[in-house]
């Protein structure tokens, strides 16, 4: 069910832990099946210097936060802002139909890490 | 790498003895059991020997052995067959919380077509109170279907002294025995059921074969019409080999239950103490003692099931994480929810379920590679 | 004693490549296609290519397939699917008087729950008229339900021409294809159906398990509810190595069709011809070319079908009397009724049905057998 | 299904044929499936001197049709009267449940025979 790329990135999670100089943090709750996940943000002069991740979530959802947090790393915030649960799922060569919402967890979490940044900035 | 197979509620291989009772009706004894030549004689000969060990198995006789696809079918068959046949003297089924999909959506179906529905809660061990159930049948109520031992927890119902309000109160008795056949004692005259399902690929038979007991007498109907086989009950040409194989794994299961009891409830015992005593959060869900013996289910705190599954998997361990047929889906189990285990908590269930191939070797082996594995999925977890 | 198989429309020896295939998935591969470690993904793996064989098999898509139990539950499964997805749209149902009992008892049973049912006559090859059938259609028509082949007769309805029909006054078209896969071409884009059965049996995989074509985006709905198998349209743990073994079947009966074919057909014809030169008052049933090539359905008459199959039998010949699964009945197959056939002449029907293993040995041993046979028979005949 | 001594009836059948001398003869349809049994008699001093069947007819027709005829041989007329469908079956180690209704064929024919022969003989 899941692809090889997907069971690496589970088995072997890029970027897990957390960030305690972060300067964005936010956490998702995934509606569907109510798991979470939480993004941890490093940014300086507009770029996503570090980033890291948590989660409760499936193996779709593990593998999704590692992928996420590959893409991100090192982009603007506004190339980051267009990574989509799509393109997410995409890198990880597809993910089974019924686990699609599960890559929304991190790209969702992803965003209000970077709102919540952005929140602080203007604070 | 070394495999170590803990999902025995899932499905079993299928032992070689009854493998090779399959297979001399493959194509040595290959008849059409309709057919009157000797193909065909041989082939009826061996379907009704397996009716007649199948019947011996659960104290029942051969006339009151249907064979079928499969568990699922059995239910459904027990279920639509009581109700429909019934329709006229009431229209009001008792089931529980905990059942498996087969018998819930069965019931929850029949729902919708007009029928009234009382779906029993369960304690915090998953078990039915008779009193409920005495509380809950009605002047319409036609049948009861609660299963004998959960397939996610394991929990062993109290189905005779259920048996026992049916028998007084009139109403039909119908229970899966799926999970329960082969590990624990199941005889229809002292469980006071009216129909039994039973499914061959839970008890080292092959998948596509079951059979449902229908006690003599009672008013069921049969779901569907073709060609008159198994006395009209059950249409389409019989799956022979499949039987045969069932008839023989009865036999087995029943030869070999006391034995196997008392092995796999050492072994069960083993892991859960070794697991409770080395991993923190961690609960036993189900009922403690009036469980089977070869059925362990441990919830983690703060992480997934799926995760720890895959993990397992990566080190040659197969588990599941509540029923596998509901493992496609994405809500926790009907079952730890319906004991009243909160949400978030319930996704952290582990079922392991022993069975034949499993030593003390495989339980040590799980032992130690089991806190690594909560550890680094914990270390994961924004809850920690 | 040597023994000569002539009962292949009843059911066929599991193919040796066929059974290598099912047996991978007996204690090998055994998981529940629904777990998801590695034992369970390794056996929806095999589902999963063996959907993709039989689909590719009838010029399907892979999603269209839905395995079964069998023939019978395939027919159930399409007529009933439909019937009661339809219903707001409709409730008259057409098919004929030919169609096995899985097809024609189901419709008779909706027949008794409030449907309308048309019953199309035959000629006396037992050929449905597709004027006849575009005459039946009506406003509230929603199924028709013609077989493809008849399994006593071995005549091939002309399945395109009333594809045809149905298509064009979008009515939806099921055929039963159980004796035809294998035997003659079989495409639903050719056929223009919309659902289609087949039965593993009858094509040299085991009994028990068998398949529904559903073309996508057809109203039908299933019939039972449990764990969500086959994208919830029929429930119950997959059987596996009968699901395996039918993909190979599927496979290995497409491939070998034309050659098997041939051979076939010059077995028959020689069969046929060599009974008709050397015993009086004997006739072919069924139509002398639209016919499967494996089928041959010889009427004797002043004898009784049952007191020859029996003296076959005692000489090592397995054949039949109309079909396996009415041998049990005492009336005279209704096909054979239906196509104008007195009911004392019915009685003295002999079916042999050729497959795979026989040669033109065994036929030559057969024509030379039954001369006297015949003779003594009818020598203890009052009708003589 | 059948008994080995059904089938040994039925690959045997004792007294098959015609009795040109018969002195009482009856052919009795079944109504069940439409088979057909002819009885001859010959009857000497009220007892069976000679009997023979023909039957059109199942298996268990043809059993039934033999085995009534060995018993009804040597008997006199009372006592073959009593030879009931069921004592024929049961002489045949049973019959399947569904071809009970086959040796009535038999010991109803013997009895119209009989009644031929009576009549016959009142006339
Ligand atoms: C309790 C219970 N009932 C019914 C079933 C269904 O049986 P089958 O898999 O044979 O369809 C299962 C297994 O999935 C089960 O555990
Ligand atoms: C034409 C036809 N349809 C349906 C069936 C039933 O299929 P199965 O024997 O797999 O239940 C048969 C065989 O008996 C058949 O010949
Ligand atoms: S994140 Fe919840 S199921 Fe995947
Ligand atoms: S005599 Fe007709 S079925 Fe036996």
């Amino acid at each position: 069910m899941y692809t090889d790329k997907v069971l690496d990135h589970f088995a072997n999670p890029r970027n897990v832990g957390e960030l305690t100089d972060a300067n964005g943090v936010a956490e998702i709750g995934n509606p569907t099946c109510g798991d979470i996940t939480r993004i941890y943000l490093k940014i300086e002069d507009n770029i996503i210097k570090d980033i890291k991740f948590k989660t409760f979530g499936c193996a779709a959802a593990v593998a999704s936060g590692s992928m996420l947090t590959e893409m991100a790393k090192g982009k603007t915030i506004e190339e980051a802002l267009k990574i989509t649960d799509e393109a997410v799922a995409e890198m990880l060569d597809g993910l089974p139909p019924q686990k699609m919402h599960c890559s929304n967890m991190a790209a969702e979490a992803m965003q209000a890490a970077i709102e919540n940044y952005k929140e602080k900035l203007g604070a | 790498m070394r495999k170590i197979y803990f999902d025995h509620s899932a499905t079993t291989p299928v032992h070689p003895d009854v493998a090779e009772e399959m297979f001399r009706y493959v194509s040595e004894i290959f008849g059409n059991p309709s057919s009157i030549h000797s193909f065909g004689r041989e082939a009826r000969k061996a379907v009704e020997a397996a009716r007649s060990k199948v019947a011996q198995g659960i104290g029942a006789n051969p006339e009151e052995v249907v064979f079928t696809s499969g568990g699922t079918e059995s239910d459904f068959m027990a279920i639509r067959g009581v109700a429909y046949a019934n329709r006229k003297n009431g229209n009001h089924i008792i089931t529980s919380a905990v059942e498996h999909h087969a018998v819930l959506d069965t019931c929850k179906a029949l729902e919708k077509e007009g029928f009234e529905l009382t779906i029993l809660p369960v304690d915090g061990y998953g078990m039915v109170s008779p009193q409920d159930l005495a509380k809950a049948i009605k002047e319409n109520t036609t049948l009861i279907t609660i299963m004998h031992a959960n397939n996610e927890v394991g929990t062993i119902q109290p189905i005779s002294e259920i048996g026992a309000i049916a028998r007084e109160r009139g109403v039909l008795f119908h229970t899966d025995a799926v999970q329960s056949m082969g590990k624990i004692p199941v005889n229809v005259n002292e469980l006071l059921v009216d129909l039994l399902s039973v499914s061959g690929h839970k008890i080292y038979a092959p998948k596509g074969v079951g059979a449902l007991y229908i006690r003599r007498g009672i008013r069921w109907r049969p779901l569907n019409f073709g060609g008159g086989q198994e006395r009209k009950r059950r249409p389409g040409t019989e799956n022979v080999p499949g039987i045969a194989a069932l008839g023989k794994a009865v036999e087995l299961a029943v030869k070999d239950m006391e034995e196997e009891n008392k092995r796999l409830t050492f072994l069960r015992d083993k892991l859960i103490k070794g697991i409770l005593d080395t991993i923190s959060h961690v609960r036993l869900a189900g009922h403690p003692t009036m469980r089977l013996p070869n059925h362990v289910n441990l919830i983690f705190e703060f992480i997934e099931g799926e995760s720890m599954l895959l993990r397992l998997d990566m080190q040659g361990v197969a588990a599941s994480s509540g029923s596998a047929c509901t493992s496609g889906s994405l809500n926790p189990s009907h079952v730890l929810l319906a004991m009243g285990i909160p949400h978030e908590i319930a996704h952290g269930s582990l079922r392991l379920t022993l069975g034949r191939s499993n030593t003390e070797e495989d339980v040590d082996a799980f032992l130690s590679m089991m806190p690594p594995i909560v550890e680094q999925l914990r270390a994961m977890s924004p809850l920690c």
